[in-house]
C-alpha cells in the first residue's frame, strides 16, 4: 500500500495537473452532519487532505458564560446529538465536584441506566452507518428501528425523545415510572436477539470483512499518544474506559468488563462496538439489580438561583465515542465563568484525516469516518 | 426519517446531490459557514424547489439566539416555504409538515422560489451582509497582534 | 497496370521539382491521386491484368523477375488504402501549412509504395517496395522534430530485422521452390511443408515474423507507441490507419491459404498447430493491446495499443481458417482503416490546436470543437464497435467464426478485448473532450476547412459502411471469389454469420437504433425546457470551489483513470518485461551504431551503411 | 507502577510547583511560560502520557488569560491540569505539537477563539470561522448577544438584556 | 406503419414493466428494510414528476449523452423476443444484443462526463470497468448455451427449451444460470456491485449531476435495461414464455432474486468486484463450458 502512494506522490510533484481536488462534505451523503475533507487526489487515490471544519459550531463556551447554571443543561447535550446524556452526566458532574456534594445512590444508577441506554442509541447509530457507508442499508434500517424503542422509553421516562435534559446538579428529574423497568427489560431482551440478525448482516459479512480488514491502522501507542480514546482506543489493545479508571455515577458499585481487542484497524472497531453493544445491555441489567431504593435528587433549593461556589473540576464520562469531558470554572455567580468541552472526535476527525486519508481510496473514506465513529459537532462545539 | 416514520410510503427519499432534489431540508441551526452552503446548495437546485427549515433554530435561532456564529432567521437569507417548530421537532411534526408541504404544493401556495427570483437583491443584500463583512460589527478594531488570522477580510 | 506506379513516381519527381511552390506541388498531388483512384475504380474486376519487367538473372536457381500484377485482394487493400492515405494527405496539407518543410513529395512516395506493395506480383518487387516504405516512414517520422529520432531509430531498427529476416525466408523459398512469385510460391511452400516439415515451418515462421513485425502483434507491440509518441500526427494518422496493415496483406495471400490447408497435428477438433500459433499471437495481441491502451495517459500511445489490439483482432479471424472469418478479418481490415483514419485526424487537430497530447492536460474541448468531437465520437463508437457503425459487423463476424469453430479461448479473448475497448475509448473521449475545459484552452477554435472536410467524410464513410457494408463487403466477396474461395457475393446490408441462423440485417439495426432514438428524443421534447449553465456550476458539495484555489484543472479526474484496474494487473504487467528485453537490445544495437558512427563521422548515414553491411553478411552467409 | 495521588504530589513539590489538590483524582499546576515544555516533558515521563486537551480562560479582571493543559495518566489514573498565566496583551505560549501531535487542532482553536499565539506552531489558520474580524468570541470582552443582535437582528423579549 | 406501431408498443411495454419492476422492487426492500415502503406505482410517479421539472445542462453532449443512452437500450429492446415476440422481424442475435447495449452505456457515460464533475467520472470508469467484470463471465456462459445450441440466435436458445421444466436451461446447465445470475446482478448494477453508484463514496457518481428530465431519461435507461436483462435471462434460462403474462412473471421472478441480494449485502471496491467476477462466476462458468466441450 506504501509504494503506488510514494510514486503518487512524485507525480504530484512532478505533474501538478495530474491533482485535482474532491469535495467530500459538507453536504455529501456520506459525510455524517456537516463536516468537510477536502481531498487531493490522484486517481483514485487521495495525496493530501484539508480538513474542512466548523459548519457546526455555535460557540457552546460562549453561550454557556451566558446562561445560569441551570440552563446550560438544556444546551450541553446538543453538543452531541446521537450520544446526549455523557453531556449532561459530565457537566453535571463538575458541578457536583465543584459544590462538593455526593447525589444519592438510586439517582447514580438512574443516571448510569440514561447514560447506558443513550449509549445503546449512540451504538446502535454507528453500527447502521458503517453499513450504510458500505451500501449496507438494511440493518440500518432495522437498527433505527430497535433504536426509536429505546427512545420510546427514554420520552416515557423524561417526556423528550433526543434531548432529555434529564440530569440535574444533584441527581435526576424525577423517578422511574411504574412499568418502566419492565418495559426495558423486554427491549433489553429484543435487542439481544436482534444481535444474531445483526451479526449475520453486519459482522460476519465477507464482504465487510473484506473491505475493512486493515483499513485506518492505529497501533496501541500511537492511539495512547494522540488522545485516541473510547472503543477505538480499546479496539488497538489499550485497556482504559473511563467507567473504571476514573468511575462517575454508580460504575464504582458495577462490575464494568472492560473488552480490549488486539487488531487496530477499522474491523476490529466494528466488532468492538458490537463487543460493547452487548456489554452495555449486560451492564443496564446489572444496574437495574442492584438499584437500590431512595431519592433521586438532592435538594440543592432553587435550582434558577443556584450558585456554585468559586472553583473549578474537570468531569469526563465514557460516551459511545470516547471520553467526553467538561472543564468547568466557576467564580462563584449565577452563571459559570467558563466551560470548556473536550469533544472525543476531535484526535480521530481531524488528526487522523491527515495521518489516514493520504494513502487511502476514495472508496473507503466515509467507511474510515463511520468506523472511528467521528461526530464533527462534537469537534465543532 | 426513521423506519417507524418512514418517509418513502409518500415516495420521499434523500437524494445524494442538490440537482436531483425537490426539497431543501435545513436541519437545525444553520451558521454562517453552512449558510454559506445551503446559499450554493439552493442555487443549484433546479426549478420548482422548495425549503422546509427544520427546527425552532431556524424560525428565530432558538436556543442558539444569541450566538455569534448562528444566524437568526433563516427566511432572510434564503425564501422558507414551510416551518416545523420544535427542538428536535418530533417525527410526527416532520411528517406532517412534508404532507402539508405536498398539499401546497398541489395547490400552487408554495412557491417561495418565484419569491427568490423576484426579491433576488434583497436576499444577497442579507446574504452578504452576514457573509462579507469587513469591518468589525461591534465598532472595536482587532488588536495589533492578530494580524494574519483576517487575510480573507483584508482582501 | 505499370502506370498506376509511374504517375506517382513522376508525380513525385516533379513535386520534388516545383518544392519550392506549395501550392504547384498540392496540386499536382491532387490530380495524380484523382488519377489513381479513377484508375483502380477502373481496373476493378480486371484481375488477368499484370506487368512484368523480365531481367533475366537468376538467383540461387529461380528467375529473378520483377513485376505487378492486379491481384483481387491486393485490389481490395490497395483501394481503401489509396482513398483513406488521400483523406489522409488532405487534411495534412491544413495541418503542415505553418510548416517549412513541403510534406506533399512524401506523402506521393508513400502512395507509390502502398500500390507497389499490394500490387506486387514476386517477393522482390515486394521486399523492395517494403523497404522503399520502411525508409521513407523513417524520413517521414523525423520529419522537423529531433525528439521523434529515438522512436525512429526503433522503428528503423525493427524493420531492418524484419527486413533481414524476410529476406532470408525469400532466398529460401526461392531456393527450394524455384521461383520468386508469390502466389505460387505459396503453393511451394505447402508443398515443402508437407514434406519437409520443419525446414517448411521454419520458412513460414520467417516470413510470419517479418509480417508480425510491421503489423505490430506480439511480441513486436512496442514500436507503435514508441514511434507515434513523438512522430508528426498526419504521419501517423496513415501509419495506424494503413501502413500497420502491410504485414496483413501478406498473411492474407500468402500464410493463411498455407496456415489453412497444411496437414498438420491437430489440437481439440478444430485446428491445427499453426493455426493456434497464429491465434495465440492474436488473443495475446488483442489482450495485452486492450489493457495496455487502458493504462496509458498519452492519447497517441493509447490508441497506438489500441492498434495492437486490433491488429490481434483481425489475426484471430485468420485462426478460425473459416471462410467467415476470413473475410471479417479482411473486412476489419479496411473497417480499422477507416476509424482509425478518423481518430487519428481528430487527435491531430486536437494536438494542432492545443500542442498537447497527454491527456490529463487537456479536457472539456467540445465546448471549443464541435465538429472535432463529432468525429471522434463517431470514431470511438466504430472502434468500440457498437452497430449502427461500421467496426461491429467485422467484430461480429470474427465472433461468430469463432464460436462456430469453438474457439472458446480466443472468443473469449476477443470479447475480454472487445469490451475494454470501451474503457480506453471512454477514457480518451472523456479526457480530451469532455470534463472541465481549463482556462488555458478558453480561446481555442475548431479546425480550419481543409482538416475539417477530410473529418467529416470520414464521418459520412463510417456511418456508410457501418449501415451498408456490401460498399466494402461486395468488392471483398467479388476480390475473394476471383482468387477461387468459395463465398457468395455479399448483399449491401446484409452480414451471413457462420452459425445457424446467424444472419444479420445492419439496415435493421440501424432503423431501430433510429426509432430508439425517436422514442427517447419524444421524452426528451416531452420533458420541461432545460437550462444550460457554465462549467463551473457544479455539484461540490455545497463548497466553493474558487475559495479554495480549485479551477477547471483541479477539477478534472483524468489522470490514473482506471487506477483500482490498473492496480490489478501491476504485479502481472511488471512480470512481463518484453519491453525492457527490448530496450536492453535496442540500447546494445543504438550503443554499436553509434560506435560505427564515430567511425564514419557522417551523422545517420552510418546506421544505413551499418545495417545494409548486416544485410550483406547475412545475405553472403546464407548464400555460402 | 502506580503511585498514589499523594506520591505524585510529594514529586511535585520537591521539584517547586505550586500545587493545588482539587479532588480525589485531580491535581492543578501552575507553571511558568518559560518553563512549561520542560515541566510537560517532565510529566509525560512520569506517566502522564494523554493530553486530553487544551483550553484557556481569560481572567479579564487580572489581565491574564491562563492556557490550561488537561493531562491525564493511565498509570496513575491521575488527572493534571497544568495551567500557565499569560499576560493578556502579549499572550504567547510555546507550542506543545512536538509532544502531542493533536495539540496542533487544539492551539488553533485556542488561537481561534482567544487570540493566544502558541510559539513554534506555524498553522495557527482558522479552523472553524470564517471571515472573522471581529476580536476572537471567547474572549470576555466580546459580547455575544450585542453581536448577534446587531448582525442577525435576533429578536429580544421579556427583558432579558 | 404497422412496424411503426410495434416497435412504439414494444417500447411502451418495456418502459412500463421496468418502471413497475422498479417500484415493486423498492417495496419489497422497503418490507425486508422492516418499512412500509412506497406505493408499487411510485416509479412512474417520480419519473412524470421529474419530466415536469426545470432541469439543468452543461452542455449539448449531455442532451445528447441522454437521448442517445435510452434509444441505444430502447433499440436493444426491440431485438429480443418477448414471448416469442420480437418487434421487427430480424434475427435475434444474442452479440448484437449484447454490442447493442453497449450504446445505452456508452451515451450515458458521455452525458455525465460532459458535466466536468470528477464525481461523475469516478463512477464512469468505475462503471466501465465493471463492465469488462461482468461481461466476460456472462459472455462465457453465453458461449456455452451457444455451442450447445449451434446459434448465437436468442430465439433459437429460448425455443429449444421448449416443452417440459426439466429442458431449461436453468434445470440443464445450472452451473452456467448460477454465474449468469452473478454477472446478473452485477449487469444491474445492483449490490454488492453498484460500486459506481456509490453515494456514500462518490455522491451518487454518474447521477451527480442529473436534474429533472435528464434523470428520468436515466431512470427510464434503468427500466428498460432491467426489462432486457430479465428478458434475456428468461429467454437463455427459462426457455422463454408462450405468452406475455407467463413471460412477465418468470422476468419478475429474477427480477426478485437481485432485489433479495440486493437488500442484505453492503457494495465490493471495484476491484474487489472484478476480481470476485473474474473468479467466482468466471470459474463456474468455464467449469460449465468445459463440461459441454467434453460432451
Amino acid at each position: 500500500m506504501d509504494a503506488p502512494s510514494y510514486t503518487l506522490s512524485k507525480i504530484a510533484e512532478k505533474d501538478n495537473l495530474a491533482v485535482y481536488d474532491l469535495f467530500f462534505g459538507p453536504n455529501h451523503p456520506g459525510m455524517h452532519g456537516n463536516f468537510g475533507y477536502v481531498l487531493e487526489m490522484i486517481g483514485t487515490e487521495i495525496v493530501k487532505v484539508r480538513p474542512n471544519a466548523g459548519h457546526l459550531h455555535r460557540g457552546f463556551e460562549k453561550l454557556m458564560e451566558q446562561k445560569l447554571w441551570v440552563q446550560n443543561i438544556a444546551l450541553v447535550p446538543r453538543i452531541c446529538v446521537v450520544d446526549p446524556d455523557p453531556n449532561e452526566v459530565a457537566y453535571c458532574t463538575a458541578i457536583e465536584k465543584i459544590m462538593g456534594v455526593e447525589i444519592p445512590d438510586r439517582a447514580k444508577f438512574i443516571r448510569t441506566i440514561t447514560l447506558e441506554m443513550s449509549r445503546l442509541t449512540s451504538f446502535l447509530m454507528g453500527m447502521g452507518a458503517l453499513g450504510a457507508a458500505l451500501g449496507l442499508y438494511t440493518p440500518m434500517y432495522i437498527m433505527m428501528a430497535d433504536r426509536d424503542l429505546v427512545l420510546d422509553l427514554f420520552e416515557w421516562l423524561t417526556g423528550a425523545r433526543i434531548y432529555h435534559i434529564f440530569n440535574i446538579p444533584g441527581g435526576v428529574r424525577n423517578d422511574l415510572p411504574d412499568g418502566w423497568v419492565e418495559r426495558l427489560n423486554e427491549v433489553l431482551d429484543h435487542l439481544e436477539r436482534r444481535l444474531i440478525e445483526y451479526d449475520k448482516l453486519v459482522f460476519e459479512n465477507p464482504i465487510i470483512h473484506k473491505r475493512l480488514k486493515g483499513l485506518g491502522y492505529i497501533s496501541k501507542d500511537e492511539a495512547i499518544k494522540t488522545g485516541i480514546t473510547g472503543p477505538n482506543l480499546r479496539a488497538s489493545g489499550a485497556a482504559y474506559d473511563v467507567r473504571v479508571d476514573d468511575p462517575y455515577a454508580a460504575y464504582p458499585y458495577l462490575d464494568v468488563k472492560v473488552i480490549t481487542q488486539e487488531g487496530g484497524d477499522a474491523l476490529t472497531r466494528a466488532v468492538q462496538v458490537r463487543l460493547e453493544f452487548e456489554e452495555t445491555i449486560k451492564l443496564i441489567r446489572q444496574a437495574l439489580k442492584q438499584m437500590p431504593e431512595g431519592d433521586v435528587r438532592l435538594n440543592l433549593g432553587n435550582l434558577s438561583m443556584l450558585k456554585v461556589p468559586k472553583g473549578e473540576a474537570y468531569a469526563k464520562v465514557e460516551s459511545s465515542k470516547g471520553e467526553f469531558g467538561y472543564y468547568v470554572v466557576s467564580d462563584g455567580g449565577l452563571k459559570p465563568y467558563r466551560v470548556g468541552v473536550r469533544g472525543p472526535s476531535l484526535p480521530a476527525g481531524l488528526l487522523y484525516a491527515q495521518k489516514h486519508l493520504p494513502k487511502m481510496k476514495i472508496d473507503d473514506v466515509a467507511a474510515w469516518m463511520a468506523s472511528l465513529a467521528i461526530c464533527p459537532p462534537d469537534i465543532d462545539k | 426519517m426513521t423506519s417507524r416514520w418512514d418517509v418513502e410510503r409518500f415516495g420521499i427519499g434523500p437524494m445524494a446531490t442538490p440537482r436531483q432534489a425537490d426539497v431543501l431540508l435545513v436541519t437545525g441551526y444553520v451558521s454562517l459557514k453552512t449558510l454559506k452552503r445551503i446559499i450554493r446548495t439552493y442555487e443549484q437546485m433546479p426549478e420548482p424547489k422548495w425549503v422546509l427549515a427544520f427546527g425552532s433554530c431556524t424560525v428565530n435561532g432558538g436556543i442558539y439566539w444569541d450566538s455569534y456564529n448562528t444566524i437568526t432567521n433563516l427566511a432572510e437569507y434564503i425564501p422558507v416555504d414551510i416551518t416545523v417548530s420544535g427542538c428536535m421537532p418530533r417525527p410526527e411534526a416532520v411528517m406532517d409538515a412534508l404532507q402539508t408541504l405536498m398539499k401546497m404544493i398541489q395547490s400552487g401556495e408554495a412557491g417561495a422560489y418565484k419569491k427568490y427570483k423576484e426579491n433576488y437583491e434583497y436576499y444577497k443584500a442579507n446574504q452578504d451582509r452576514v457573509l462579507k463583512k469587513t469591518v468589525p460589527i461591534l465598532g472595536q478594531t482587532p488588536k495589533n497582534d492578530l494580524e494574519g488570522k483576517n487575510e480573507d477580510a483584508k482582501e | 497496370m505499370i502506370e498506376l506506379l509511374l504517375v506517382p513516381l513522376i508525380t513525385t519527381l516533379s513535386i520534388a521539382f516545383f518544392i519550392k511552390y506549395k501550392r504547384v506541388t498540392w496540386t499536382l498531388f491532387l490530380a495524380s491521386n484523382g488519377f489513381i483512384l479513377y484508375k483502380l475504380y477502373s481496373i476493378y474486376g480486371m484481375w488477368s491484368l499484370s506487368y512484368s519487367f523480365n531481367t533475366g538473372y537468376e538467383i540461387l536457381g529461380a528467375k529473378f523477375n520483377l513485376g505487378v500484377s492486379n491481384n483481387p485482394i491486393g485490389w481490395y487493400f490497395a483501394f481503401f488504402s489509396a482513398l483513406i492515405t488521400l483523406i489522409i494527405s488532405i487534411f495534412s496539407i491544413g495541418f503542415n501549412k505553418n510548416s517549412k518543410s513541403n510534406v506533399s513529395v512524401i506523402w506521393m512516395l508513400i502512395i507509390f509504395s502502398n500500390l507497389g506493395i499490394f500490387f506486387a506480383k514476386d517477393w522482390v518487387t515486394f521486399f523492395m517496395m517494403w523497404e522503399l516504405m520502411g525508409w521513407t516512414s523513417f524520413f517521414a517520422i523525423t520529419n522537423g522534430k529531433d525528439k521523434a529520432l529515438d522512436g525512429a531509430k526503433y522503428y528503423l531498427s525493427l524493420s531492418l530485422f524484419g527486413a533481414a529476416l524476410l529476406l532470408i525466408a525469400i532466398s529460401l523459398l526461392g531456393a527450394y521452390t524455384g521461383t520468386f512469385e508469390i502466389l505460387p510460391s505459396a503453393f511451394g511452400l505447402l508443398q515443402i511443408i508437407n514434406s519437409s516439415t520443419k525446414l517448411g515451418i521454419v520458412i513460414l515462421l520467417l516470413f510470419l515474423t517479418t509480417f508480425i513485425i510491421k503489423s505490430a502483434i506480439f511480441p513486436f507491440y512496442m514500436w507503435p507507441q514508441k514511434v507515434y509518441a513523438e512522430g508528426p500526427e498526419d504521419y501517423i494518422t496513415f501509419m495506424s490507419s494503413v501502413m500497420i496493415k502491410y504485414g496483413i496483406y501478406p498473411m492474407a495471400i500468402f500464410i493463411v491459404p498455407v496456415v489453412g490447408s497444411v496437414n498438420l497435428p491437430r489440437i481439440l477438433n478444430t485446428g491445427n498447430v499453426l493455426q493456434y500459433v497464429i491465434g495465440y499471437l492474436g488473443a495475446i495481441s488483442a489482450v495485452l493491446g486492450t489493457l495496455l491502451a487502458i493504462f496509458q495517459t498519452d492519447m497517441k500511445k493509447l490508441f497506438a495499443y489500441s492498434s495492437v489490439s486490433n491488429m490481434g483482432y483481425i489475426l484471430l479471424g485468420f485462426s478460425s481458417m473459416t471462410i467467415v472469418g476470413f473475410e471479417g478479418s479482411l473486412f476489419h481490415v479496411v473497417n480499422h482503416m477507416i476509424l482509425k483514419a478518423a481518430i487519428f485526424l481528430t487527435l491531430a487537430a486536437v494536438v494542432f490546436r492545443t500542442g498537447e497530447s497527454e491527456m490529463h492536460k487537456l479536457g472539456g474541448l467540445v465546448y471549443r470543437m464541435p465538429l472535432t468531437f463529432m468525429t471522434f465520437l463517431l470514431g470511438i463508437i466504430a472502434a468500440a464497435g457498437i452497430p449502427p457503425l461500421n467496426g461491429f459487423g467485422s467484430k461480429w463476424m470474427i465472433i461468430q467464426a469463432l464460436m462456430s469453430k469453438k474457439m472458446v479461448v480466443f472468443a473469449i479473448a476477443m470479447i475480454f478485448a472487445s469490451t475494454g475497448a470501451f474503457m480506453y475509448l471512454f477514457r480518451a473521449l472523456a479526457s480530451i473532450f469532455l470534463g472541465q475545459l481549463p482556462d488555458r484552452y478558453k480561446e481555442v477554435k475548431e479546425v480550419p476547412l481543409t482538416m475539417a472536410v477530410p473529418m467529416f467524410i470520414m464521418m459520412v464513410i463510417m456511418l456508410l459502411v457501418g449501415v451498408v457494408p456490401g460498399v466494402v463487403m461486395k468488392p471483398l466477396t467479388t476480390a475473394l471469389k476471383a482468387v477461387g474461395y468459395n463465398v457468395d457475393i455479399a448483399s449491401w446490408t446484409v452480414l451471413e454469420g457462420s452459425l445457424k441462423n446467424a444472419t444479420i440485417d445492419l439496415k435493421i439495426v440501424f432503423y431501430m437504433f433510429v426509432a430508439g432514438v425517436i422514442i427517447s428524443g419524444l421524452m426528451y421534447f416531452f420533458g420541461n425546457k432545460s437550462e444550460t449553465v457554465p462549467q463551473e456550476d457544479n455539484y461540490t458539495a455545497g463548497e466553493y470551489p474558487e475559495e479554495w484555489g480549485v479551477d477547471a484543472d483541479r477539477f478534472n479526474y483524468s489522470y490514473s483513470f482506471y487506477q483500482p484496474f490498473k492496480e490489478m494487473f501491476d504485479p502481472l504487467l511488471e512480470s512481463i518485461s518484453i519491453d525492457d528485453l527490448f530496450a536492453s537490445v535496442g540500447r546494445n544495437f543504438e550503443y554499436l551504431s553509434t560506435t560505427i558512427q564515430g567511425l564514419f563521422k557522417r551523422g545517420e548515414g552510418a546506421v544505413l551503411l551499418f545495417s545494409i553491411g548486416v544485410l550483406l553478411l547475412i545475405l553472403g552467409g546464407l548464400i555460402i | 507502577m502506580k503511585m498514589q495521588k499523594s506520591d505524585i504530589i510529594n514529586i511535585l513539590v520537591d521539584r517547586g510547583y505550586s500545587v493545588f489538590d482539587l479532588y480525589h483524582n485531580q491535581i492543578a499546576l501552575a507553571v511558568k511560560k518559560e518553563n512549561l515544555l520542560n515541566d510537560l516533558i517532565f510529566l509525560r515521563s512520569i506517566g502522564f502520557e494523554h493530553l486530553s486537551f487544551i483550553t484557556a480562560v481569560d481572567f479579564i479582571d487580572e489581565g491574564e488569560f491562563e492556557v490550561v493543559y488537561h493531562i491525564w495518566s493511565y498509570t496513575h489514573k491521575i488527572h493534571i491540569l497544568v495551567k500557565v498565566r499569560v499576560d493578556r496583551n502579549n499572550p504567547v505560549v510555546p507550542t506543545v505539537i512536538d509532544l502531542w501531535e493533536q495539540s496542533q487542532f487544539y492551539e488553533q482553536e485556542v488561537h481561534e477563539f482567544f487570540g493566544i499565539k502558541f510559539e513554534g506552531n506555524n498553522d495557527l489558520s482558522p479552523l472553524f470561522l470564517e471571515n472573522w474580524v471581529d476580536i476572537p468570541p471567547l474572549r470576555k470582552d466580546f459580547d455575544t448577544r450585542e453581536f448577534s443582535i446587531r448582525l442577525y437582528d435576533a429578536e429580544v423579549d421579556g427583558g432579558d438584556r | 406503419m404497422m412496424a411503426v406501431l410495434r416497435v412504439f408498443l414494444f417500447s411502451l411495454f418495456a418502459i412500463f414493466i421496468g418502471l413497475l419492476f422498479m417500484g415493486i422492487g423498492r417495496k419489497v426492500i422497503a418490507r425486508i428494510q422492516l418499512r412500509y415502503g412506497p406505493p408499487f406505482y411510485q416509479a412512474f410517479l417520480d419519473v412524470g414528476k421529474l419530466f415536469s421539472r426545470k432541469s439543468i445542462t452543461h452542455n449539448f453532449v449531455m442532451d445528447l449523452g441522454m437521448v442517445m443512452s435510452l434509444g441505444g437500450l430502447l433499440a436493444t429492446m426491440l431485438f429480443v423476443p418477448i414471448a416469442g415476440h420480437v418487434a421487427v422481424k430480424t434475427s435475434t442475435n444474442l452479440i448484437v444484443i449484447m454490442y447493442l447495449m453497449a450504446i445505452g452505456y456508452l451515451g450515458m457515460a458521455m452525458a455525465v462526463a460532459a458535466s466536468g464533475n470528477p464525481n461523475a467520472t469516478i463512477g464512469v470508469s468505475r462503471a466501465l470497468t465493471m463492465m469488462l467484470g461482468y461481461e466476460v463471465p456472462f459472455f462465457t456462459v453465453m458461449l456455452g448455451l451457444i455451442i450447445v445450441n449451434g446459434t448465437s440466435s436468442l430465439e433459437l436458445i429460448s425455443q429449444s427449451q421448449a416443452g417440459s421444466i426439466l429442458n431449461w436451461n436453468m434445470i440443464r446447465f445450472p452451473l452456467s444460470f448460477i454465474a449468469a445470475e452473478i454477472a446478473l446482478q452485477a449487469m444491474m448494477g445492483e449490490k454488492p456491485f453498484d460500486a459506481m453508484i456509490a453515494p456514500a463514496e462518490i455522491a451518487s457518481g454518474p447521477m451527480v449531476e442529473l436534474s429533472g428530465k435528464y434523470l428520468g431519461l436515466a431512470f427510464l435507461t434503468h427500466a428498460v435495461s432491467i426489462f432486457v436483462e430479465t428478458a434475456i435471462i428468461v429467454n437463455l434460462f427459462m426457455g422463454g414464455a408462450s405468452n406475455i403474462f407467463t413471460f412477465v412473471l418468470k422476468q419478475f421472478e429474477i427480477y426478485l432474486i437481485t432485489v433479495f441480494i440486493e437488500a442484505v449485502f453492503p457494495r465490493f471496491k471495484i476491484e474487489q468486484a472484478v476480481k470476485f467476477l473474474w473468479t467466482v462466476p468466471m470459474g463456474i462458468a468455464v467449469l460449465q463450458l468445459i463440461l459441454i466441450l467434453l460432451k
